[in-house]
């Protein structure tokens, strides 16, 4: 399935650059990464936990970030299997800057295999975009010095 | 002599032609029937499968360790320990053909997702089920190719390494000059019409019961399926038993459109696992697992051509068919798509066909029968067209059909594909259907309606169907069948029939072919079927041969019976002159009678017999049919679309079937209805999607959509009635009628709706989605 | 770990001890051995394993035992009168051949009862709407309508 | 087919099960999503809390503030309940086109609202009605609006130690007319999408309209620009397609195997003007 999008973070493109390179910030935006140990030059081996409503899986896979065209393009690789199934991302993230800081572009594809893949298609889309969305949310924060698993006190409740 | 006997009730009114209620229906709406998954066996175990999640892999290793630590855990085996057992048999052969071995368990690599690579045993289901979570199996995942187009492309992955091209056969049939015809054809028609794969999902899904008693060395198997006795030839020839140590029952049996006419790698696994512990093991397929790993039907990419003058006669047929194998092929897997090229030409006279079928390996789980198997695609290929060729020509898709029939003083007919149609009057059939439908009127609303910018449309399919399974020279593992018709001591009668009736109905059409023959009460006859114990050898039920050829064997059982009975009479009568009917031998001169309980008695008792006679009432009888059968229609589907969303409304669906002589109007309806809603579920709504890495993407009824209760139209049924002579009851068979005649008039319909607007041929399933895309891209582009 | 659960079943009040993970319909297959019900899928859809729960059609395999902890619960084979009586849709579906295989009738019997109870003049479209939830792979569901609107009109009468 | 063994509570008081809950249980609703999840083990969780059986949650009535209905209520009591049909009933409408008859009996609209599957029908309509949903702790009690609970995918404003314990729906005006227009997926009947609609004329104007929008993207959301191109308007088709056509701005539409996201933007538009329009035509 396609994936291709593009957000805006109100960072400039160098620190979203360093960001985005960096093993210790991914491992903290990735959504459900429990651990990324590197285990080469860009690649790192990825221990995710997913958890998505009553959905979890946990999943063992490996994060590579290659093709670099710094500090403007790279392609970022992320897979992973577990009892649920198997899933891999892979797409060009390309940076420029704009007045309210970066756009980072991205263009891939994101696959799903196993019992997932037969059960849970309805839902690919929506959970892709989804994860990208909140990726990027912590990416951000990190950019900020906050604490990415802080969830923001969002304005919710009317009473 | 003995003359004291319950009498036995006897009764003069016909049975066969009533809409008589089923006698087997009792155990069915009281929750008693036993399925293999009721069937419980003292200390039986419980088996479940590991499979792989990948389309394509090499399996580096497997960890049982897990597994076997769990308590509960009886046992794990992986391809490493079955692969001495004898792979999944292919009975169909071709020239050339080449037949990857099948191994029951994946031994290094696996081919399709859902393939078999272990088998875990424990004491109960639960524990089976997380013991299959705990194994872990190391895979190198390569490319896969699940589309068979795809897979025919240069540089395609190789499914089987050893055969890089992707061709398990090339197949061709000619019949005629059709290169004279197209070169002398003053139209000619073109068209890729596909036909998706399908899954058959009958509601119960496959499952065995596997018990090897050590001490008698006896194998007894429950499985569902619909060919016991083949099932056990094949089982005993892939365990390496002695036939007749294998005892195969089908108890009762949810459906089986065709998928379980084969026999599967878990039937053999079951059987392997209980060898080895020496206890009973029982497996039920999961509806993820059925849809993974049962066969699926259909599975074409055809290219048609077709030549005809401009007055619209045909005169040949072009048909490229390539044919989506699988991985690997089950019992009939390449024998499926030649039947699609003998039913190339449909119910019209064309004299020129060439055909060419590509057999191609794919990534997928393999094909096979499903309901039609082969024709329903080859009828949908003749049907979309004639509507084409209609189209060009400008004429009306029901005189064009009409200009080319086979004429009803031509029966016999010589097909130019080697068959020989028995009976027919495919124009009577055509008439009635459009009466009913009032066709003339419907063709006027649908100006109206086009006036005012709504789309209606009239889809018609003339179609004929090859059923009664059929001349044994024709049909890979025999095509007679067999039954024992046995008169008890107290005149109650026995049918042993070698057909495996799963809601066919036979056990109520049988018992009235006996009480008419017989002249007894219905009730009087019992009908069994499905154990290879108890019942002689048998073919079994697919192909829509359980009445015509099943049938038949118990009527000339019957026949040879009622002679005995005849002889029995005109020893109790002392007189020649005697005849049998309506439960009684009746002296021609004296009008003297004795009943058919007196002379069972008799027989039994043996005192005295007739002159030549053995003790015992009993007759077995195999017939062999001289001839397929070929039943016919006519549908007409009466569609509305919404132009907004492309959504599909049936206002009217009529079908006209000739399917021969009817013994049981009531049951004769149930499967056309049945098959209507197969055939409906091909053109609109089914649909097994494999995606480009191997992945089976409608693998649950999330997904695939069946049809509903809510999306079936009320079907108006009719008949006409050419009696097949191929067989004394003069019938030809049910079971597939509906499905083969209702998909191509559903398409036809909703290509109608939109042929004003240029719209000639749309690929099933009928998606609103596709059907909004073509409405806003040729809207604008009103043609006439 | 397992709890203690009391149900009546057909009329039959009785206690065991499950597992929490245990399906409802493997309580009855399993434990009970009450076959009636089948297991068609497991995503919900097919209805073969329809019950009644406290006078409510429900899917037992989308239960876990426990919840029917303390209910009444009605099974295909709770349909008959105790003397072997048909229940009116039974009768029904017989009559009117609304079955083939056979696998999917006890959970349409189910429903069929639950569709009647609840408007006992439904309209063929209201039928059709009701059965949505139970498939069958056999009778292209015209039988089965036939059958629901004539226990229908039995039970009114 | 086979859930992973997890352990089961059945508590006897809505305070209970927060304190289980609180203490990392997973509420139970009626199970018509967890448990198919659960079945193929998509989903494990290890302490299954089941406020299913709880009377407390059991509950349709009505107060100054509208009608309050129980987060333990079957799909089938909401579509049945007369005093809903009467003086809400677009969410008893909506109710009725949940899964089946035997899906509507066992699942709770508490339980369909917490999961927010991004097809699921009640969230059209509690955008369209503007409905509260009151979320419950072991703490705490907090109203949340529906516009702000439903968050993304599978995602809404619920904490972890939370439950929904009511939906607060208005007490419609004999005036206003609502509906829910469904285009249905055909294999799980799920929305592909879902356009819920709430009109009021006065005047021979629109004086209130309001409209949710369910499976078109992640979320369900309310279609304000289609409002505010309506609203004072007459209502005619053309005015009615014309601000249907805004009910895409801004969305993200999804992509399946069912519907592609053109597909489905399209299908959202459409929906959004024939349930405007079936909501008008039930304005007195």
């Amino acid at each position: 399935m396609k994936v291709t999008g593009a957000r805006e973070l109100p960072i400039k493109p160098e620190r979203a650059w360093e960001l985005l390179q960096d093993p210790a910030v991914l491992s903290k935006a990735i959504p459900g990464c429990q651990s990324l140990v590197r285990i080469g030059e860009n690649q790192y081996e990825l221990k995710l936990k997913m958890l998505l409503a009553s959905l979890s899986g946990d999943f063992l896979g490996k994060v590579t970030l290659t093709d670099h065209e710094a500090p403007t393009k790279f392609r970022m690789i992320v897979e992973g299997s577990g009892k649920i199934g198997f899933l891999k991302g892979e797409g060009v993230l390309t940076l420029s800057s704009i007045l309210q800081g970066t756009e980072v572009a991205y263009d891939g594809e994101a696959q799903i295999g196993g019992k997932m893949a037969s059960v849970g298609q309805r839902l690919v889309d929506t959970t892709a975009k989804l994860m990208i969305k909140r990726f990027f949310k912590k990416l951000v924060k990190q950019g900020f010095g906050q604490d990415p698993d802080v969830e923001d006190e969002e304005e919710t409740d009317d009473v | 002599m003995a003359t004291t006997t319950t009498p036995t009730t006897t009764k003069t009114e016909k049975y066969v032609g009533q809409r008589l209620r089923r006698r087997e229906d009792p155990r069915f709406i009281t929750g008693t029937a036993t399925y293999v998954e009721d069937i419980k066996l003292p200390g039986a175990y419980y088996a479940g499968m590991v499979r792989s999640p990948h389309g394509a892999a090499k399996i580096r290793s497997i960890d049982v360790s897990k597994a076997l630590a769990r308590p509960g855990v009886i046992a794990v085996y992986t391809g490493q320990d079955t692969k001495n057992v004898g792979g999944v048999i292919c009975g169909a052969d071709l020239p050339g053909l080449r037949k990857p071995h099948h191994y029951i368990l994946a031994v290094d690599r696996v081919y399709f997702p859902g393939h078999p690579v272990a088998v875990v045993v424990a004491t109960d289901k639960y524990i089976a089920a997380d013991a299959a979570d705990d194994i872990e199996v190391d895979y190198e995942v390569t490319q896969a190719v699940t589309h068979p187009e795809k897979a025919l492309a240069p540089g395609a992955p190789a499914v089987h390494p050893e055969w890089p091209d992707n061709t398990a056969f090339v197949f061709h049939q000619v019949g005629g000059d059709p290169d004279k015809a197209f070169a002398e054809a003053e139209v000619i028609v073109k068209q890729r019409i596909t036909s998706q794969r399908l899954v058959a999902n009958p509601m119960e899904t496959r499952g065995v019961v596997a018990d090897w008693r050590a001490a008698d060395r006896t194998l007894h198997i429950h499985t569902s399926t619909q060919i016991p006795h083949l099932a056990r030839t094949l089982l005993s020839i892939m365990l390496g038993l002695e036939e007749n140590r294998v005892h195969l029952v089908a108890p009762m049996v949810g459906g089986g459109f065709g998928c379980k006419l084969n026999v599967y790698a878990e039937e053999a696994i079951v059987a392997f696992v209980s060898m080895k512990l020496n206890k009973p093991v029982k497996w039920i397929e999961t509806r993820r697992e059925n849809f993974m790993t049962t066969i699926q039907g259909r599975g074409h990419v055809d290219y048609y051509e077709l030549a005809a003058k401009k007055d619209g006669t045909v005169t040949g047929i072009k048909l490229k068919l390539i044919q989506d194998l699988g991985a690997y092929h089950q019992l009939l897997t390449p024998a499926i798509p030649t039947l699609s090229v003998l039913m190339m030409p449909g119910l019209y006279n064309v004299r020129n066909i060439k055909a060419e079928v590509v057999g191609v390996f794919t990534n997928c789980v393999p094909t096979d029968a499903y309901r039609g198997a082969g024709r329903p695609e080859a009828t949908h290929g003749i049907e979309r067209m004639m509507d084409i060729l209609a189209a060009e020509l400008k004429m009306d898709p029901a005189e064009l059909r009409r200009k080319n029939f086979v004429g009803k003083d031509q029966f016999p007919f010589a097909t130019a594909t080697g068959l020989n149609y028995d009976s027919g009057d495919y124009a009577a059939t055509l008439d009635k259907a459009m009466q009913i439908s009032d066709y003339a009127g419907l063709r006027k609303q649908q100006v109206e309606a086009r006036k005012q910018g709504r789309l209606m449309g009239i889809g018609l399919s003339t179609y004929g169907e090859i059923c009664a399974m059929g001349p044994s020279p024709a049909t890979p593992a025999g095509g007679w069948e067999s039954a024992t018709v046995r008169i008890e001591p107290s005149g109650k009668v026995t049918v042993l029939t070698g057909i495996s009736p799963h809601g066919q109905g036979e056990e109520t059409t049988f018992a009235q072919i006996a009480a008419d023959e017989l002249g007894v009460h219905v009730d009087d006859i019992t009908v069994i079927h499905g154990d290879t114990a108890i019942v002689q050898y048998g073919i079994g039920t697919f192909g829509s041969r359980g009445t015509a050829v099943g049938g038949t064997a118990v009527y000339i059982a019957l026949q040879d019976l009622k002679d005995k009975i005849t002889r029995w009479g005109a020893m109790f009568l002392n007189s020649e002159d005697v005849h049998f009917a309506g439960g009684v031998v009746t002296d021609n001169k004296t009008g003297q009678t004795v009943a058919l309980g007196t002379i069972a008695a008799a027989a039994y008792r043996a005192m005295k017999l007739p002159p030549g006679m053995d003790p015992g009432l009993m007759a077995t009888k195999f017939f062999e049919p001289s001839n397929f059968t070929y039943p016919f229609g006519a549908h007409i589907v009466v569609s509305e679309i919404d132009p907004a969303t492309g959504q599909i409304e049936i206002r009217r669906y009529v079908a006209v079937d000739d399917i021969g002589n009817i013994l049981n109007p009531l049951i004769v309806d149930g499967q056309l209805h049945g098959g209507v809603a197969q055939g409906l579920g091909q053109a609109l709504w089914e649909n097994a999607v494999y995606d480009d890495n191997g992945q089976l993407i409608t693998g649950e009824f999330m997904d695939y959509a069946m049809p509903k209760a809510s999306t079936m139209p009320w079907i108006e049924s009719a008949h006409t009635c050419t009696p097949s002579p191929v067989n004394p009851l003069g019938v030809k068979g049910v079971g597939e009628a509906g499905t083969i005649g209702s998909t191509p008039a559903m398409v036809n319909s909703v290509v109608d709706a939109l042929s004003h607007l240029g719209v000639r041929h749309i690929d099933m399933p009928l998606t609103p989605e596709k059907i909004w895309k073509l409405v806003s891209t040729h809207a604008g582009s009103q043609a006439a | 770990m397992t709890r203690s659960i009391t149900v009546t079943i057909n009329g039959i009040t009785q206690t065991h001890e499950v597992e929490p993970r245990l399906l409802l319909i493997h309580f009855l297959r399993e434990t009970l051995s009450l076959t009636g019900s089948h297991v068609g899928c497991e995503t919900s859809i097919c209805g073969t394993c329809t019950v009644e729960v406290n006078g409510k059609a429900i899917k037992s395999c989308s239960m876990f035992a426990v919840q029917a902890n303390g209910a009444n619960i009605l099974t295909v084979e709770g349909l008959a009168e105790a003397g072997g009586k048909l229940h009116a849709v039974q009768e029904a579906f017989w009559n009117e051949h609304g079955l083939q295989c056979g696998f999917c009738t006890p959970g349409m019997l189910m429903i069929t009862k639950q569709i009647i109870e609840r408007n006992p003049d439904p309209t063929d479209t209201e039928i059709r709407e009701g059965l949505d939830g139970n498939l069958c792979r056999c009778t292209g569901y015209q039988h089965i309508v036939n059958a629901v609107r004539s226990a229908a009109k039995v039970m009114r009468a | 087919m086979i859930p992973n063994s997890f352990e089961y509570s059945a508590p006897a008081s809505l305070s209970e099960a927060l304190g289980l809950i609180a203490a990392g249980g997973k509420p139970l609703g009626g199970g018509m999503s967890l448990i198919p999840m659960m079945k193929l083990r998509l989903a494990a969780p290890e302490h299954l809390v089941d406020i299913g059986r709880l009377t407390e949650l059991s509950y349709i009535r009505e107060s100054a503030e509208g009608i309050h209905i129980g987060a333990g209520c079957t799909h089938f009591a909401v579509e049945s309940s007369a005093l809903l049909m009467g003086k809400c009933p677009l969410i008893a409408e909506t109710a009725n086109y949940i899964g089946d008859i035997q899906v509507r009996n066992m699942g709770t609209i508490g339980g369909s609202v917490a999961h927010a599957d991004p097809a699921a029908d009640y969230p059209a309509a509690l955008q369209a009605l503007e409905a509260t949903i009151v979320l419950k702790s072991a703490k705490k009690e907090r109203k949340v609006s529906a516009a702000k609970f439903f968050i993304d995918t599978f995602t809404t404003a619920l904490k972890e130690d939370e439950i929904v314990s009511e939906i607060i729906v208005p007490l419609e005006a004999g005036l206003t007319g609502t509906s829910y227009q469904k285009f249905l997926q055909p294999a799980s009947g799920f929305a592909i999408v879902g356009v819920a609609a709430r009109a009021r004329r006065e005047g021979g104007k629109i004086s209130l309209i309001r409209v949710g929008v369910t499976g078109l993207s992640g979320n369900s959301f309310r279609a304000t620009k289609v409002e505010a191109a309506l609203l004072g308007s007459a209502g005619t088709d053309a005015e009615v397609t014309a601000a249907a056509a805004h009910a895409t701005d801004g969305a993200d539409a999804s992509s399946d195997l069912h519907a592609s996201a053109e597909y489905r933007a399209h299908l959202a538009r459409i929906y959004t003007a024939r349930a405007i329009s079936a909501a008008l035509s039930r304005t007195a």
